[in-house]
């Protein structure tokens, strides 16, 4: 009887009027930014063989914002760009990208597709590849089988593979192959990767590491120009380097928000300070 | 050419390797002795070693190496059915002329092959009538190896044992892959065949590697002769020589050569094969004294014929005769088939067999069984006028391809 | 205590390092420092002997290294944390740090069954994930494991290639008062490769500039002044 | 009643008979009969032997059973062959002196064919159904229950009351119930008690006899015949599935030894070892060996082989490590390619030293046979052996590797050498150490599966696939993912097969394989956690 | 349209080797079949028919070894399992080629082949239906290699099998077909196979001409499906196929559903498979399931390994060689040409690391070591 019941429940639900079959709505890629948000996280939890790497985070980004998120070693920094773009299923929770996209449903590839870039902790790069050939690769074009296949470079992308490797400082090492780059090269070049596939939202882990102070300078005024425009999340252990591009910083720990707001206000936060920054950190940033 | 050129075409590598270095050693022996007796036609022997090394489109491919780039006179060669249905083509089409010396399905007559190894009426079936006769078998176990001449060998004994009236669920078909090795399940399960209170007998078309692991499970399941006979056709001395015989004695195999067989060609070919090899434990078998016939046989021809020409001695070659090992004539009918008597052994403790029953006379090789519905109007005759390997005698044709 | 003569290196037909001097004293803070790709890791795997050099002399105690291999130079008592970390991944926390053990009882003559206390007393996080593997780390947690690993080995010499290298700031200055009472308490030798002018002047005594695969400064950390610094630093 | 006294005297007479018998030479003409006779006409005068000599005879008939009886040509009297440490001596049948100065030479075997050993077999059977040991009463008894004539029964009759063994007793209780449950001239509800009684046995002859009286006339003996069939048969079942787990738990040992030396090479150092099947050819080869050189303790010959094919395979493996693939370090698929090379190379070289054909190697004597647990169940005894060496060796394996530094040693090497050489580990050392190990213990499989099945050069070749198969079906790295792959595929081709046949088992097998890794990327056991990914 | 010839005209830098090639190859080619066809026999120069199908055979294992490089040498695939695809498509064309033979078998039933006869099948199997029609059997043989590389692909892919787990299911899957293939009942001839093959299309398949012909027509189609492969492997989806194969979770992150490409790569690389396989059995005059066998489809990556991994030149000439080195050894040293076989591999392994190109480069940039550098730029 009930499982009667159950089937035309089921058969109702599969033809209901307000609704269409997902596969006959047409594939959105614009991203709906109508109330100012692009990145919503909320309730997110996710553990290791019972470690919970992520508790219960809430996380909005508004569109357009430079957002730092700092934390201790393991707070989950890592995690939660994993779950972001796709790499890592969560337990429990939303992710929304604008106000439509549910990103937990889609694919690294799909998720990549609809704008989210990101800059991993370690460089990862096509180390068999020359430098161009990497910056290639990223470009924003269709990244179907078929278009690959038959695409050419046209004037505009060299262009634009040609600007990039300016910025990145890698226009010499153009045609080296990008597994020969020092680490701090291959951190630009990923840099570069990111730059090149023009993203709505820019995920990156941790950019100056390796970097000398003037490098790190330099990151800092891009990532600066880059917001705006495009939102940017940014890892950082860096502080000053935090200080110099944050208005808004989130702070984690343990899997969850521990804090939130100004420089200033995490700066003297006494959570904030325990956990992470540590009693002497504002003397030593004061000495260079 | 100032030799005769003797092309050996048997696998030394892979996974037949084990079965035909015999043969090639055989071969090199008969033409070492031929030559001591000053070859033939005044020339020297001279044998060309290849190696299919187990791969059966290599076969054609050798096959073709030795009739054109070597040029030989004459194949000893194959050991499957398949690497000797891949040579096949080959020979037809260079004229070629080869000897095979290996027990097989039957179902064929080429111009360019001679048989010297039993048909299936020549092995099978004297052994099903030695176990229904003299052992009252009344439940069969056909036990092979998943290829075609256990396939055919079975269809036809299946046939024949209907034909005598064996009911359907007194025959048990089992087909194992090459070199099948656990055989716990299906011993057991012979067993269990057996057990149900007709005696029973298993007829084995496993073929090499399979029979070691095969025996020794019968062995440790203490399947003992007595109880459940096994008949194999494709076990002799060479396999035995891989086995502690202890557990297997009284099983069966049927041949038409073992190497146990007193006479005093076999003593002289015994001692002169343990020289060659240089070594007291080898042992003699079948496909041996197969081979050693058809050399004869075609050593013989040729010098009937005066020539090596393909055409000449395969004409020279029928009604040839030569004696066998064990005792009798053997003689090359005008199927390409040979008349051999039929032997049946028990597998002694020291890996030889002892004749327990054999034929009168001998039994001349059917190239086509009665057996198969496809075959049973087929017949083989080289000479004319008919000329042709699958004479159909109802519509009286040469059906399919015409030489 | 070592000293590095005329050193060269190629990676198949690439000179990196140029007739590269280089003296440590015992007991110093050494910090190599140098823009992105002069080549500061390679002459760290060089010393390690990790990586083979092409021709000069690396010696310690004057005692030539070159010939050594380098798990012999982990038993003369060269303590390694390279860059990227290179935790074993799919060992423990606690298999990572035992690997070191048979070396440090040849060097310490006491056959230790266990990882010395030490080193949870310097980096406590370890002693909760001792059973994690260590590739699940965070990057920071990573960071501290290498240094422990290291440390297991009870070096005389401690080579750290940029470790602050995504550690939070009361980690980075934990591992700075590490690296100074180490050097401190027992005499420990520090090479240290760092980009962090800060963390640098707060732990190095002595800094040693490199440029294209050569030394081109070197000085006691005091002396490290804007234009050294922009010359040989800046982009 | 008369019979049955009268078949008493006959017996005592027999006996006494055969007491005196003893110390005396039996017949002579009888035996020289024997001699020269057509194997047709052997029967007969084997007959009349028994008939005569009764108890006395039995040495003559087990010699013969056993194919060792032979005539001295000079003087055609018989002698039995003997294995004495290894020479072969002649002694006398009866008397068991040596009859010195013979050789092979001078004698000539007395040949037997099935139908004489069936004879003997049963005759050896009657004799001994008054012999001592209670072991072999009561196997004669067995032996008889096949063939219960109305002289047997009646002997047995007659046994039965003075019967002291109670298994013995209940065997012969079990003849005479067969013999009643056939007897047509017996009153029904004797038959009917008889066929109660049988219901409770496994024997095979049980049940034929019960089958056959599924076509009698009386319907009540039908119903009762079917009904005790039917209580048989689920007995039986219950067994069957015994014995089908134990077959699926030996398949597994023999693909758990197989493939556990390459779950060390493979899975724990990386190198896709493909001359993995030819170490444990040479640890087959190596029992070969190990036989020929001490053919007169075959029994212990495989104490000797288990450490002579460790340390050939592994010395081997050592070679091998540090001649090719130490230098391919960091390079997995070159060492698919070099490892193939040298598989080619190893095969070839036993076909050059040890001939292309197959090697004997014996089993010893204390692993022949089966463990007879009932009528229905019997496991044999060589794989029962290798069921519990498999998992010994599976075991002391995980001890070594858990509680030596080697285990930590090679992991650490296979996950970042470099790293490893900083923290001290002499790579080299245990690089050759471990491939010697996991080459080792290939070896050691080779002892075990010459056992069960060829020694030739294409031993390994059988092995490979399914070698690497079980390792990759387990999770690559992971030990008792290879012992759990092992078994669970053992037992999965071991249920199958029945119903489907060997060929559409292994296929069947291998499609599940498949389709479990779209399930299961990894295995099994999969490796965990970052790095993992 | 446009679109497809500009692609075709395109190519950068690593096509350099293409046309040299190519023209060798077809030069070779011709001047092969015209000395076979039109010298005497008995001149110095005639190439007998011998050695025209033994270099027949040789293209064959040259496309295939293409195939596996494609897969392997390009995209990190290691497949143990293409002689799966090779059989597969010789298989469809073995199936023509007997249907071809019609009643000219030896029971001469017009309808079934031989072995269907002595194994007493009344009628053909669904599965043999249409063979006898040239095309649609060639299709047959691109196809179902096609259509299996696409399913097995489709699932293994999506669920992100990879490394040595891949490859050893690629060796489960042609060990599968093996002993199915094995199967008599699978109406393919058990183990014997199929042979006995007579004529195709009509032409005497042991006429010299005919054997000329099929080994032209190997020669063309391997410089069509090289060049082929050659420009697909440089357009941007070969820079994709690269990335995947060094770094393939990378590559879902900047966009590429890895898997598809992987599917179609491995497809195409299947369906060229099929097609050597096809041209192979005319050629040798027998299919039969010992091509399934895994030791075949493991010397398939040994020829690719002595040649040179991920280079389409280093595939074909490392597939000419090592069978090359196979015919000659077997023939000289009959008995011990394992271990020359055998040494090779490891020699190869151990001082030629990157094959045969690896020293081919070598020596090129030792020739030129300071232009190398410039010249890319
Ligand atoms: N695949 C995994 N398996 C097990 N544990 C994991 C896994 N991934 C992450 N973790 C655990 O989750 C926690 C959060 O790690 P995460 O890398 O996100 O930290 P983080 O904030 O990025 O730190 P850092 O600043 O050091 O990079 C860590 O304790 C880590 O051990
Ligand atoms: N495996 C390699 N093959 C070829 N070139 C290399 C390799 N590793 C490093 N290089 C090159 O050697 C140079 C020095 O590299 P190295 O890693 O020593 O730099 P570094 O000073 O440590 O830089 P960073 O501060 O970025 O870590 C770099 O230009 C790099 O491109
Ligand atoms: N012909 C055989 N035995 O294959
Ligand atoms: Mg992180
Ligand atoms: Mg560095």
């Amino acid at each position: 009887m009930s499982a009667n019941e159950n089937t035309v429940e089921s058969f109702r639900e599969t033809f209901r009027r307000d609704q269409v079959w997902p596969f006959l709505t047409p594939a959105q890629t614009k991203v709906n930014v109508d109330n100012q948000m692009i990145l919503y996280v909320e309730d997110l939890n996710l553990s290791f063989d019972g470690f919970k790497a992520l508790n219960n985070l809430n996380l909005y980004v508004n569109d357009g914002e430079l957002r730092c998120l700092i934390g201790a070693n393991g707070a989950g920094k890592t995690t939660l760009m994993d779950v972001i773009t796709g790499k890592t299923q969560c337990d429990s929770g939303t992710v929304f990208f604008g106000q439509t996209h549910n990103l937990l449903n889609k694919d690294e590839a799909a998720i990549a597709q609809l704008g989210i870039g990101r800059k991993f902790q370690k460089p990862t790069v096509f180390e068999e590849q020359s430098v161009f050939d990497n910056l290639e690769l990223s470009l924003k074009t269709d990244k179907g089988v078929l278009p690959t296949l038959f695409s050419r470079l046209t004037p505009t992308q060299i262009d634009r593979i040609d600007e990039v490797l300016k910025i990145v400082g890698l226009a010499k090492h153009r045609f080296m192959l990008a597994g020969a780059l020092s680490h701090g090269q291959k951190q630009w070049l990923e840099i570069g990767m990111l730059l090149a596939a023009d993203p709505r939202l820019l995920l990156i882990d941790e950019p100056v590491a390796g970097m000398t102070p003037q490098e790190t300078e330099k990151t800092a005024e891009l990532l600066t120009s880059l917001a705006g425009e495009r939102t940017v999340i940014v890892v950082e252990h860096d502080m000053e380097f935090v200080r110099s591009i944050a208005r808004t910083v989130t702070v984690l720990h343990q899997g969850s928000v521990l804090a939130e707001g100004t420089m200033d206000q995490i700066q003297s936060n006494r959570d904030v300070i325990e956990v992470y920054l540590g009693e002497s950190e504002i003397a030593e940033g004061e000495e260079v | 050419a100032d030799t005769i050129k003797v092309g050996v075409l048997h696998s030394l590598s892979g996974t037949m390797a084990i079965s035909e270095t015999t043969l090639k050693d055989t071969v090199l022996m008969m033409v070492e002795e031929q030559n001591k007796k000053g070859g033939l036609l005044g020339k020297q022997l001279e044998a060309i070693v290849v190696d299919p090394a187990s791969n059966w489109p290599l076969f054609a491919e050798k096959g073709r190496e030795l009739l054109t780039q070597e040029k030989v006179d004459v194949i000893f060669g194959s050991w499957t059915s398949v690497s000797r249905k891949s040579v096949l083509p080959v020979l037809e089409e260079l004229n070629g002329l080869m000897f095979y010396p290996v027990q097989y399905e039957g179902e064929e007559s080429s111009k360019n092959v001679f048989y010297t190894g039993a048909a299936p009426n020549q092995q099978a079936i004297p052994a099903v009538d030695y176990l229904m006769n003299d052992l009252d078998v009344e439940r069969f176990v056909l036990a092979g190896t998943d290829y075609v001449y256990p396939r055919t060998t079975n269809k036809i004994l299946e046939a024949y044992l209907k034909a005598k009236g064996v009911a359907a669920k007194d025959i048990m078909i089992n087909y194992t892959p090459f070199g099948h090795s656990d055989w716990q399940s299906i011993v057991s399960d012979i067993k269990k065949f057996g057990g149900e209170g007709k005696k029973t007998a298993v007829v084995s078309t496993i073929n090499g590697d399979a029979n070691i692991p095969f025996y020794k499970e019968l062995g440790n399941q203490g399947i003992s002769s007595e109880d459940i006979p096994v008949v194999a056709f494709s076990v002799g001395e060479e396999e035995l020589s891989g086995l502690d015989t202890k557990p297997l004695v009284g099983h069966l195999a049927a041949w038409n050569y073992f190497q146990s067989v007193e006479s005093d060609a076999n003593d002289e070919f015994i001692a002169k094969w343990k020289a060659f090899t240089k070594d007291s434990n080898r042992v003699t078998n079948d496909p041996m004294e197969a081979t050693y016939i058809g050399f004869k046989m075609w050593a013989n021809a040729v010098t009937d014929a005066g020539t090596t020409d393909v055409d000449a001695v395969e004409q020279a070659m029928i009604g040839q005769e030569t004696p066998n090992l064990t005792g009798g004539i053997a003689v090359m009918n005008k199927n390409h088939h040979l008349s051999k008597p039929v032997l049946i052994g028990e597998i002694q403790d020291d890996g030889q067999f002892e004749v327990v029953w054999e034929t009168d006379g001998v039994v001349a090789g059917d190239a086509w069984s009665d057996f198969l519905p496809g075959s049973k109007d087929l017949i083989s005759d080289w000479t004319a006028p008919i000329k042709c390997g699958n004479y159909n005698t109802k519509t009286k044709t040469c059906s399919g391809q015409v030489y | 205590m070592i000293s590095i003569n005329k050193v060269d290196q190629l990676y198949g037909g690439t000179q990196i390092l140029w007739g590269l001097d280089l003296e440590i004293e015992p007991g110093s803070i050494t910090c190599i420092m140098g823009r992105n790709g002069v080549g500061k890791t390679t002459l760290l795997k060089a010393i390690m002997g990790l990586l083979p050099i092409k021709s000069g002399e690396i010696t310690m105690h004057g005692q030539a290294l070159n010939k050594q291999s380098a798990e012999k130079r982990a038993y003369s008592g060269i303590g390694y944390v390279p860059q990227g970390r290179d935790i074993f991944p799919m060992l423990t926390v606690e298999e990572n740090l035992r690997i070191g053990l048979p070396v440090r009882s040849k060097r310490t003559k006491d056959s230790p069954k266990d990882i010395p206390e030490k080193i949870f007393e310097l980096f406590p996080v370890l002693k909760d994930m001792l059973h994690r593997r260590g590739g699940d780390l965070s990057g920071g947690q990573q960071q501290q494991l290498a240094i422990g690993r290291a440390l297991v080995l009870e070096p005389t010499v401690l080579i750290l290639d940029e470790p602050n290298e995504g550690i939070q700031p009361n980690i980075v200055k934990q591992i700075g008062d590490v690296i100074l009472k180490l050097n401190a308490e027992d005499g420990l030798t520090v090479i240290l490769v760092e980009q962090k002018l800060g963390f640098a002047r707060r732990v190095g005594k002595e800094f040693r500039l490199i440029e294209k695969g050569r030394v081109v400064a070197s000085d006691k950390m005091e002396n490290l002044d804007d234009s050294l610094i922009k010359q040989y630093l800046a982009v | 009643m008369r019979h049955l006294i009268a078949l008493c005297c006959c017996l005592f007479g027999l006996l006494s008979f055969s007491v005196y018998a003893a110390e005396s030479s039996p017949q002579d003409s009888l035996l020289t009969e024997l001699v020269g006779a057509k194997l047709k006409n052997m029967t007969p005068i084997l007959e009349k032997l028994a008939n005569t000599q009764g108890e006395a005879i039995l040495p003559l008939f087990r010699i013969l059973l056993g194919g060792d009886l032979y005539y001295i040509k000079a003087d055609k009297s018989l002698v039995g062959q003997f294995d004495e440490q290894g020479n072969t001596v002649y002694k006398d049948v009866f008397s068991q002196v040596v009859v010195p100065n013979l050789s092979k030479k001078d004698v000539k075997k007395i040949r037997v064919n099935n139908t004489l050993r069936g004879y003997l077999r049963n005759a050896i059977a009657q004799i001994q159904l008054t012999a001592k040991s209670p072991e072999l009463r009561q196997s004669a008894v067995r032996e008889l229950l096949s063939k219960l004539d109305k002289d047997t029964i009646n002997l047995i009759e007659a046994l039965y009351p003075n019967e002291a063994n109670k298994k013995v007793k209940e065997a012969m209780g079990l003849a005479l119930s067969m013999y009643a449950a056939t007897s047509i001239d017996l009153v029904p509800s004797n038959r009917l008690v008889a066929i109660e009684r049988l219901s409770t046995s496994l024997e095979g002859d049980v049940r034929n006899t019960l089958t056959k009286l599924m076509k009698d006339e009386n319907p009540a003996i039908v119903k009762a015949a079917s009904e005790a069939l039917e209580n048989i048969a689920q007995r039986a079942n219950r067994f069957a599935f015994i014995d089908q787990l134990f077959f699926g738990l030996s398949l597994g040992s023999v693909l758990l030894l197989a493939s556990i030396g390459l779950a060390i090479t493979f899975g724990v150092m990386g190198v896709i070892n493909m001359a993995h099947g030819e170490m444990i050819m040479l640890g087959a080869y190596t029992t070969y060996v190990v036989q020929l050189i001490m053919p007169n303790y075959i029994d212990y010959s495989i104490w000797v082989a288990i450490p002579a094919a460790f340390l050939v395979s592994g010395l081997m493996g050592v070679l091998i490590e540090r001649l090719v693939i130490r230098h391919l370090h960091g390079r997995p698929l070159e060492t698919l390619l070099a490892t193939f090379g040298i598989s080619l190379i190893l095969q070839q070289l036993v076909r050059t030293i040890f001939s292309p054909l197959n090697r004997q190697v014996s089993t010893p004597s204390w692993m022949s046979g089966s463990w007879e647990i009932n009528p229905v169940l019997s496991l044999t005894l060589n794989r029962l052996y290798i069921l519990a060496f498999a998992l010994l060796v599976f075991i002391a394996l995980v001890i070594i590797l858990k509680k030596t530094s080697l285990g930590l040693n090679v992991r650490a090497v296979s996950q970042n050498r470099s790293m490893a050489k900083a923290m001290g580990v002499k790579t080299n050392w245990v690089d050759a150490m471990t491939f010697g190990l996991g080459s080792g213990i290939a070896g050691i499989a080779g002892v075990a599966l010459s056992q069960l099945t060829n020694v030739g050069p294409n031993l390994g070749q059988a092995y490979i696939i399914d070698s690497f198969m079980v390792v990759v079906f387990g999770g690559v790295g992971n030990l008792l993912g290879t012992l759990v792959a092992a078994f669970s595929l053992g037992i999965a081709t071991k249920f199958l097969e029945p119903t489907t046949g060997a060929v559409l088992a292994a296929i069947i097998v291998l499609v599940f394989i498949i389709l479990f890794i779209q399930k299961r990327p990894k295995g099994l056991f999969p490796q965990k956690g970052r790095a993992a990914e | 349209m446009t679109r497809l010839t500009e692609w075709f005209s395109a190519g950068r830098s690593s096509g350099k080797h293409t046309l040299p090639f190519v023209v060798i190859l077809l030069t070779m080619t011709l001047l092969a079949s015209a000395a076979n066809l039109f010298l005497p026999a008995d001149s110095a120069l005639y190439v007998s028919t011998y050695t025209i199908t033994l270099l027949g055979k040789y293209l064959c294992y040259a496309m295939l070894a293409l195939a596996v490089d494609i897969i392997w040498g390009y995209c990190g695939i290691l497949s143990l399992g293409h002689g799966a695809f090779f059989a597969l498509g010789g298989y469809a064309m073995g199936m023509y080629l007997m249907r071809q033979i019609g009643d000219r078998g030896v029971y001469g039933n017009p309808l079934l082949p031989d072995f269907m006869v002595f194994l007493d099948w009344k009628e053909l199997p669904w599965f043999w239906l249409g063979m006898d029609h040239f095309w649609f059997a060639m299709l047959m043989a691109v196809v179902v290699p096609g259509i299996l590389a696409f399913v097995f692909g489709w699932l293994a892919f999506r669920s992100r099998v990879t490394g040595v787990y891949l490859s050893i299911m690629t060796q489960a899957l042609t060990y599968a077909l093996l002993l199915a293939f094995f199967r008599n009942e699978m109406g393919f001839g058990g183990n014997n196979g199929l042979t006995d093959f007579k004529e195709i299309l009509g032409f005497d398949l042991q006429a010299d001409s005919t054997r000329v012909s099929l080994f032209m027509i190997t020669a063309l189609l391997l410089a069509v499906l090289f060049v082929v492969s050659q420009r697909i492997l440089s357009s941007r989806f070969g820079k994709v196929v690269l990335a995947i194969r060094d770094a393939e979770s990378r590559s879902r992150f900047i966009g590429y559903r890895t898997d598809r490409y992987k599917v179609w790569l491995f497809v195409y690389s299947a369906v060229i498979a099929g097609i050597a396989g096809a041209l192979y059995v005319p050629q040798v005059g027998i299919i039969n399931p010992g091509e399934f066998s895994p030791i075949n489809s493991i010397e398939m990556v040994i020829w690719v390994a002595v040649g040179g991994r991920g280079t389409l030149i280093g595939a074909i000439i490392g597939a000419i060689l090592v069978n090359y080195a196979k015919t000659r050894f077997t023939a000289i040293m009959p008995d011990a040409w394992l271990f020359a076989l055998g040494a090779m591999f490891v020699l190869v392994t151990l001082y030629l690391p990157k094959g045969l190109m690896g020293l081919y480069a070598q020596m090129m940039a030792k020739r030129r070591p300071a232009k190398t550098q410039e010249s890319e730029a």
